[in-house]
C-alpha cells in the first residue's frame, strides 16, 4: 500500500525573487529519483504539499505546466512557519513534495473554446501553468483565442515579469497586464483587474473564463463576469483553504460536503453557488 | 435553593420585559444528572427555564468577554448588548477580575448576586457508584443527595461529602459585586482549613509527588475544556497552541501534557477564584485543583490579598514590594 | 524504538551537567563577562542566554529548558534597586518565587532551578555561584523528569 | 461453531487464552467509570458499565502517532507494527462506528496505511447492551442494542453466562482458538439474547433526526446556530470522546535536523482548525463551528458516505461541560428545516 503521507525528496535547483518586497520567491524543484518524477504526473491547476522536515508542510499551487519537464515550479509567499523556512532555504537544499493533489482546470472541456484567464496578485501561479500548457506548441491549436488579464498592486509585485513581456509580444495570445498604481517607467494598464476586464470585454460566446485572486478582487470581478454574459457553469475558480493532509481525510478544508483538497481546488461558479457560503 | 430559583425567574422576566437587559445568562437543567446547562434568556418566557441548584458549576463569567467584545470584522459603530448574569460568589469575583483586566465593561452588565451553599462535583459523586453510570440524582431535605445507577445500585450521601473542592473551602458564599442580590447572605465559615489538600500533597515525598503529578496529567486529552471553561483564559492565542514559538508539541506525550498544565496553572497566579469550573468541565476527571490551589496558596502566603474581592485591589503580579521574599534564591 | 535526539549522557564516567543560564544583559551578563575578563576560571558547562532584563524571562523558558533535557537552569538579574528598567527584576522576583515553588511541588528536584542576583561588578561572585550550581546539579545526576524524547531515525 | 456459551466463571480463562498470543483491550475500572485499557490482570475486566467515557477509536486511530521519522533531511515512514489485538467489551454503537471510520480512511481508493495497519489486526468482540442509559439514542440513527455491524463476535450477557456469536470469519477464528472454556450454545440461549435485545430496544426514547441532507444545508444561514452555540465553550470534549470524529492535525517536531512528523487528533471546535495564514477564517464564530460539527455528521457524511456519522452513543451529551445535548439541537433543526425526517 503506497503511503500518501510520504513526500518525494526534491532538491531546490533555483530560487528567484519575484517581487521587490522579497516576500515572494519561486522555487524550481528537481526530483532526486527519476521514478518519482515519472510518478508525479500533474495537470495545470493542481497543487502539492511542500514538505520541510522538522518544520511542516504547506499546500502550494504548481506554477509549472506539465509541458515543462525536468522540474516543478512553486511560487511561495512568506506568510507562515513553513513558508518562512522555505524563504530561508538556499539552493541545493533537499526538501519534499507530496502530490499532485486536487483536481485540475478542465483542459479537455476547454478544447475548441476561447479562454479568458483573469488573475490577481500572487494567485497567478496555477494560472501560469494553465497558460503555459495552452500556448505550448502541442496544444495551442486545440484552443481558440486566449485573453489574459493579470493585475498586481504595483509593477514590483508582478510575477514572472520576463514571461509577461514575452506573452505580450505573442500574436496568438492577448495579454493585458495592469497594476493598481504604476510608477514612472510603467507603460501598461493602470487600474484594477475588474475595470480592465470590463474595458477589454472579451466575448462570452463559446468561451470559458478562469479567475483566481484575492477575495476582494473576486468580489468585484464576478459581477463584471456576469455582466459580460459568462454563465456560472463557464466561470471557473481555484480556491484556497487551510489544509493538512491534502487527500480528503483530515476533515479541515470542506465547504459544505465538498473537500477543497480532493473535490477542488478548481470549482465552477455554478458548483460553488450550490455550496454553503463558508470559504 | 428553590426560593432563589423562583425569585430569579421572576426578576429576570421583569428585567427582560423592562428592557434593562437585552439578554440574561443563567443556568438551565441538563439531560445528564448533577449537571446544568448554560442558558441564555432573551424573553420573559425564556426566563422560565432558569434554574438555581447545586449543579450550577459553570463559571458564567467565561462567556462574557465573547458577548461584550466588538465582533471581529464588524463595520461601523458597535455598542455592547446589555447583558444580565446570575453570579454566585466565585462568578462575581471572576467578573471583578475581568473588569480589572478591561475584558468586559462594567456598565454593560446587570449582575444578580445569589448566595451559594456550594456545587456538587459530578465526578466525585459518580465515583461512589463504581463503573455503573449515574442515572438519577435527587436532592433530599437536610442537604442529602440520593444517587441511583443504571444497575439499580443506590447511595445516599451528605451533600458536603460530594461538593467541589473549592466549595468545601469557600470563603465567598455571596456575590462581591452585584446590582441586586437574591437569597439571604450566608455568613463566612472561618474555621475551615484552607489549602489543606495543598499542604497534604506538599508533605508527601518528592518521588510520590512526581508520580501522582504524572498520573494526573497523563489522563489529559488536550481537549482544552479546562481552558475554555475558565474566565481567566481569554487570550486570543494560547501559549499551548502557538506555532511561533511552539512551546509545546501538538501531542499527548507526557512531557507536552506537563508543560501545558504547569503553564496553565502558572497563568492562574493571582487570578484563580477556585470556582471548580475546570474540574467540572474535564471529561477525564483530572484533579486540576491540585495545581491551581498550589499557585493560589503561594500567592496568598507570599503576597496576601484576596483574589477578585474588590475592583480597586491591584492584581498581585501587577505590583511588587521591596520586601518581597527572596528565601527561594540561591546564594553562592 | 524511542531514540534520544540529543547526546544526553548517563551518569557514567565523563558525564558533565549541562546548565543553561538566562542572564540579564545589564548586570549578570556583565558580571559573567567580568569574570572572563579577569581570567577567573569557571567550567564550560554553562550555556548563557542573554536577555534584556530578568523581567523578560518568561517562566515557560525555564520549563522549556527542562523539557529540552538541560540538567540545570540558572536565572540571574540585577540586585533589587539596580535594574536598568527600574522594576523589571522586582516584578520578576514574584514570578520566580511562584515558579520555583510550583516546580518543586510537582516533583522537579529543587536543585535543578536556581535564581540569583549578580551585579556587573561581581565577577568572582558569579563564578562561585556558577560552580555552586554545577556541583549541586552534579550531585543529583542527569535530568530525567519532563524531558521530551522525540522518536527519530537512529 | 458460530454460537458458544461461556459461563461467567470461565470468563477469566477465556480472556487469558485470548491475552496469551494477542494484546487484549477491554473496559477497566477508571475514575470516569470505565475506560478501555490493555488488560494485565483479566480479573480487572468490567462488564457492568453502561459505556466508557472515551470511545474505542484510540485503538485504531491513536490520539498521537508518528507518520515519519527523519534525520538530516532524510525521512522514513513509520508504519506501526501493531500487534494482533482483541478489542473486548466494546458496545455495538462503538463497533458500528469503526465501519464508518473505515469509509473515511479508505475513501475513493486513497488508503491510510497507519489506520488500516492497526484496524486490520483488530478483532472486535462487541458486548450487546441490556441496559441502555438515558443518553443513548442508537435506534434513532440506524443502530440497536444488539446490532452486529462492525463486530467480529457479538457477546450477550445472559446473566450467568455470555452467549458468543461469531459474526465474521475473523470472529470464528477467534472463537475456535478460545480453547474449551466455551461449549456450543443451545437454541434457547440465542432466543434469550434476542429477547434481551428487544427489551433493551424498548427502553430507548426515539429522537427525531434530520435525515434530509440537502434540507439541512438550507438551515445553514439560519441564526439558530448562534443561539445553539451561545453556551458552547468551543472545547474538544465532545469531538475527542466521539467514536466517529476523525479529524486530525499533522505537525513536525525535532531538534538539530532530527525528529518526526506527527498526526494528532484535531477538532472543528477550535478556531485554529481553519485559520488561514492570511488571517482569514471561514468559520470565525462558535456558531459556525458548531454548525460544522452537526452538518458534517448529519448532512455531509450522508452525502459522501451514505450514512450519518453518529451512532447515538451519547458521549457528547455526557462530556459537554455546558450541558449541550445534541438531541435538542437535532430536534430544533428538524423544526427549522422544512422537511422533517423521522428516525431512520
Amino acid at each position: 500500500m503506497n503511503n500518501p503521507y510520504v513526500p518525494y525528496p526534491v532538491r531546490i535547483d533555483r530560487i528567484t525573487i519575484e517581487n521587490d518586497e522579497r516576500d515572494l520567491k519561486s522555487f524550481e524543484l528537481v526530483f532526486l529519483d527519476p521514478a518519482h518524477e515519472k510518478a508525479f504526473q500533474h495537470a495545470p491547476g493542481q497543487f502539492a504539499e511542500l514538505s520541510v522536515l522538522g518544520t511542516g508542510e504547506c499546500p502550494i499551487g504548481i506554477a509549472s505546466s506539465p509541458t515543462e519537464t525536468g522540474s516543478l515550479l512553486f511560487t511561495v509567499k512568506k506568510t507562515g512557519v513553513v513558508t518562512e523556512e522555505l524563504h530561508r532555504s538556499r539552493e541545493g537544499r533537499v526538501i519534499g513534495v507530496r502530490g499532485p493533489l486536487g483536481n485540475s482546470f478542465p483542459i479537455e472541456r476547454m478544447k475548441g473554446k476561447d479562454l479568458v484567464v483573469v488573475g490577481g496578485g500572487f494567485a497567478f501561479t496555477t494560472l501560469r501553468a494553465l497558460i503555459r500548457y495552452v500556448i505550448h506548441d502541442d496544444h495551442r491549436t486545440d484552443y481558440g483565442d486566449v485573453t489574459v488579464i493579470y493585475g498586481a498592486r504595483n509593477p514590483g509585485e508582478l510575477l514572472y515579469k520576463a514571461e509577461l513581456d514575452e506573452w505580450r509580444s505573442r500574436d496568438d495570445l492577448e495579454a493585458h497586464i495592469t497594476v493598481d498604481e504604476g510608477d514612472e517607467n510603467w507603460t501598461g494598464h493602470e487600474g484594477f483587474v475588474p475595470t480592465v476586464l470590463g474595458d477589454v470585454a472579451p466575448s462570452a460566446e463559446d468561451a470559458l473564463i478562469v479567475v483566481c485572486g484575492p477575495p476582494v478582487m473576486i468580489k468585484f470581478t464576478l459581477p463584471v463576469i456576469e455582466r459580460l454574459g459568462f454563465a456560472p457553469a463557464d466561470t471557473i475558480l481555484s480556491l484556497e483553504m487551510r489544509m493538512k493532509c491534502g487527500i480528503g481525510k483530515c476533515g479541515r478544508c470542506n465547504i459544505g460536503s465538498k473537500y477543497v483538497c480532493k473535490d477542488g481546488p478548481v470549482f465552477t461558479l455554478e458548483q460553488l453557488s450550490g455550496l454553503p457560503a463558508e470559504y | 435553593m428553590s426560593e432563589i430559583q423562583e425569585q430569579l425567574r421572576r426578576r429576570v422576566a421583569e428585567l427582560l420585559r423592562e428592557g434593562t437587559v437585552d439578554l440574561f445568562i443563567g443556568y438551565a437543567d441538563a439531560s445528564v444528572p448533577l449537571k446544568s446547562s448554560v442558558h441564555v434568556a432573551r424573553s420573559a418566557q425564556d426566563a422560565e427555564a432558569l434554574v438555581w441548584n447545586a449543579c450550577c458549576t459553570s463559571n458564567l463569567a467565561a462567556l462574557l468577554p465573547d458577548l461584550l467584545k466588538r465582533p471581529s470584522g464588524f463595520r461601523g459603530e458597535w455598542t455592547p448588548p446589555r447583558v444580565g448574569v446570575v453570579a454566585k460568589g466565585c462568578v462575581s469575583r471572576s467578573i471583578v477580575g475581568l473588569i480589572k483586566a478591561h475584558q468586559i465593561p462594567r456598565d454593560a452588565m446587570y449582575i444578580i448576586g445569589v448566595s451559594c451553599g456550594g456545587m456538587v462535583d459530578r465526578h466525585r459523586a459518580s465515583r461512589l457508584l463504581g463503573p455503573a453510570e449515574l442515572v438519577e440524582a435527587e436532592f433530599l431535605k437536610g442537604d442529602r443527595l440520593r444517587l441511583r445507577a443504571t444497575n439499580g445500585l443506590e447511595r445516599e450521601v451528605d451533600l458536603a461529602e460530594v461538593l467541589l473542592g473549592g466549595c468545601r473551602e469557600c470563603g465567598h458564599h455571596n456575590a462581591v459585586l452585584a446590582d441586586e442580590s437574591i437569597g439571604d447572605p450566608i455568613p463566612p465559615d472561618d474555621d475551615i482549613a484552607r489549602f489543606a489538600d495543598v499542604q497534604a500533597f506538599a508533605e508527601r515525598p518528592i518521588e510520590e509527588r512526581w508520580q501522582s503529578f504524572q498520573e494526573e496529567v497523563s489522563r489529559c486529552i488536550r481537549c482544552y475544556a479546562c481552558r475554555e471553561a475558565c474566565p481567566n483564559c481569554y487570550c486570543t492565542e494560547c501559549f499551548a497552541q502557538e506555532t511561533a514559538p511552539q512551546w509545546i508539541g501538538v501531542t499527548t506525550d507526557l512531557s507536552d501534557l506537563m508543560l501545558f498544565h504547569i503553564g496553565r496553572a502558572f497563568h492562574q497566579a493571582g487570578r484563580c477564584v477556585d470556582c471548580g469550573a475546570c474540574v467540572a468541565a474535564c471529561p477525564q476527571g483530572i484533579d486540576l485543583r491540585l495545581l491551581n490551589q498550589k499557585v493560589n496558596h503561594d500567592v496568598k502566603s507570599l503576597f496576601g490579598g484576596d483574589v477578585g474581592a474588590s475592583l480597586d485591589e491591584p492584581e498581585p503580579l501587577m505590583r511588587f514590594e521591596m520586601t518581597d521574599d527572596e528565601g527561594f534564591m540561591t546564594e553562592p | 524504538m524511542t531514540d534520544l535526539t540529543k547526546g544526553r549522557g548517563e551518569r557514567g564516567a565523563g558525564w558533565e551537567p549541562r546548565i543553561v543560564a538566562f542572564l540579564c544583559n545589564w548586570c549578570s551578563y556583565a558580571g559573567a563577562d567580568l569574570a572572563g575578563v579577569s581570567r577567573i576560571q569557571y567550567p564550560p558547562n554553562v550555556r548563557v542566554i542573554r536577555v534584556p532584563c530578568s523581567g523578560r524571562i518568561n517562566p515557560l523558558f525555564i520549563v522549556k529548558a527542562l523539557q529540552s533535557g538541560m540538567d540545570g537552569v540558572l536565572v540571574s538579574g540585577c540586585h533589587p534597586g539596580d535594574c536598568h528598567y527600574i522594576s523589571g527584576n522586582l516584578y520578576a522576583r514574584r514570578k520566580f518565587a511562584l515558579m520555583k515553588s510550583l516546580l518543586e511541588y510537582v516533583g522537579i528536584e529543587p536543585e535543578r532551578v536556581h535564581f540569583a542576583w549578580v551585579s556587573a561588578a561581581e565577577g568572582i561572585r558569579f563564578a562561585e555561584l556558577l560552580l555552586g550550581v554545577i556541583e549541586t546539579v552534579r550531585e543529583i545526576g542527569p535530568a530525567t523528569r519532563m524531558i521530551k524524547e522525540i522518536e527519530t531515525v537512529r | 461453531m458460530n454460537e458458544l456459551i461461556l459461563g461467567k466463571t470461565d470468563l477469566a480463562t477465556f480472556l487469558s487464552t485470548l491475552a496469551r498470543e494477542r494484546r487484549l483491550i477491554a473496559p477497566l475500572d477508571d475514575r470516569t467509570g470505565a475506560s478501555f485499557g490493555v488488560v494485565g490482570d483479566v480479573a480487572k475486566v468490567r462488564l457492568d458499565y453502561r459505556n466508557t467515557s472515551l470511545s474505542a477509536k484510540g485503538v485504531v486511530f491513536p490520539q498521537t502517532e508518528t507518520l515519519l521519522a527523519f534525520r538530516d533531511g532524510g525521512g522514513t515512514e513509520r508504519i506501526p507494527e501493531a500487534p494482533e489485538t482483541v478489542l473486548f467489551g466494546v458496545r455495538p454503537c462503538d463497533a458500528r462506528s469503526l465501519t464508518m471510520l473505515d469509509k473515511v480512511f479508505r475513501w475513493d481508493g486513497t488508503e491510510d496505511p497507519y489506520y488500516l495497519e492497526r484496524r486490520g489486526r483488530t478483532t472486535v468482540v462487541a458486548l450487546a447492551c441490556n441496559e441502555p442509559g438515558p443518553t443513548c439514542f442508537c435506534t434513532s440513527v440506524g443502530g440497536s442494542p444488539g446490532d452486529e455491524t462492525g463486530a467480529d463476535v457479538l457477546a450477550t450477557d445472559l446473566g450467568d453466562a455470555l452467549l458468543l456469536r461469531a459474526v465474521t470469519d475473523r470472529g470464528e477464528v477467534l472463537l475456535r482458538g478460545a480453547g474449551d472454556a466455551a461449549r456450543p450454545a443451545a437454541a434457547a440461549a440465542a432466543a434469550k439474547a434476542r429477547e434481551l435485545a428487544a427489551k433493551a430496544e424498548g427502553r430507548l426514547t426515539p429522537v427525531t433526526i434530520p435525515t434530509d441532507a440537502e434540507g439541512l444545508v438550507e438551515a445553514f444561514e439560519a441564526d439558530v446556530w448562534s443561539d445553539l452555540a451561545l453556551g458552547c465553550l468551543g472545547c474538544g470534549a465532545c469531538t475527542y470522546s466521539c467514536p466517529t470524529c476523525h479529524c486530525f492535525d499533522i505537525t513536525d517536531e525535532g531538534r538539530k535536523g532530527a525528529g518526526r512528523r506527527v498526526r494528532s487528533w484535531d477538532t472543528c471546535s477550535f478556531p485554529l482548525f481553519t485559520l488561514h495564514s492570511s488571517g482569514h477564517n471561514p468559520r470565525p464564530t462558535k456558531g459556525a463551528r458548531l454548525r460544522q460539527r452537526i452538518l458534517h455528521k448529519f448532512s455531509y457524511c450522508p452525502e459522501n458516505f451514505g450514512e450519518a456519522f453518529c451512532v447515538g452513543c451519547g458521549r457528547c451529551i455526557v462530556n459537554c461541560p455546558s450541558g449541550i445535548d445534541i438531541r435538542r439541537i437535532l430536534e430544533r433543526l428538524v423544526e427549522t428545516t422544512s422537511k422533517a425526517g423521522g428516525s431512520v
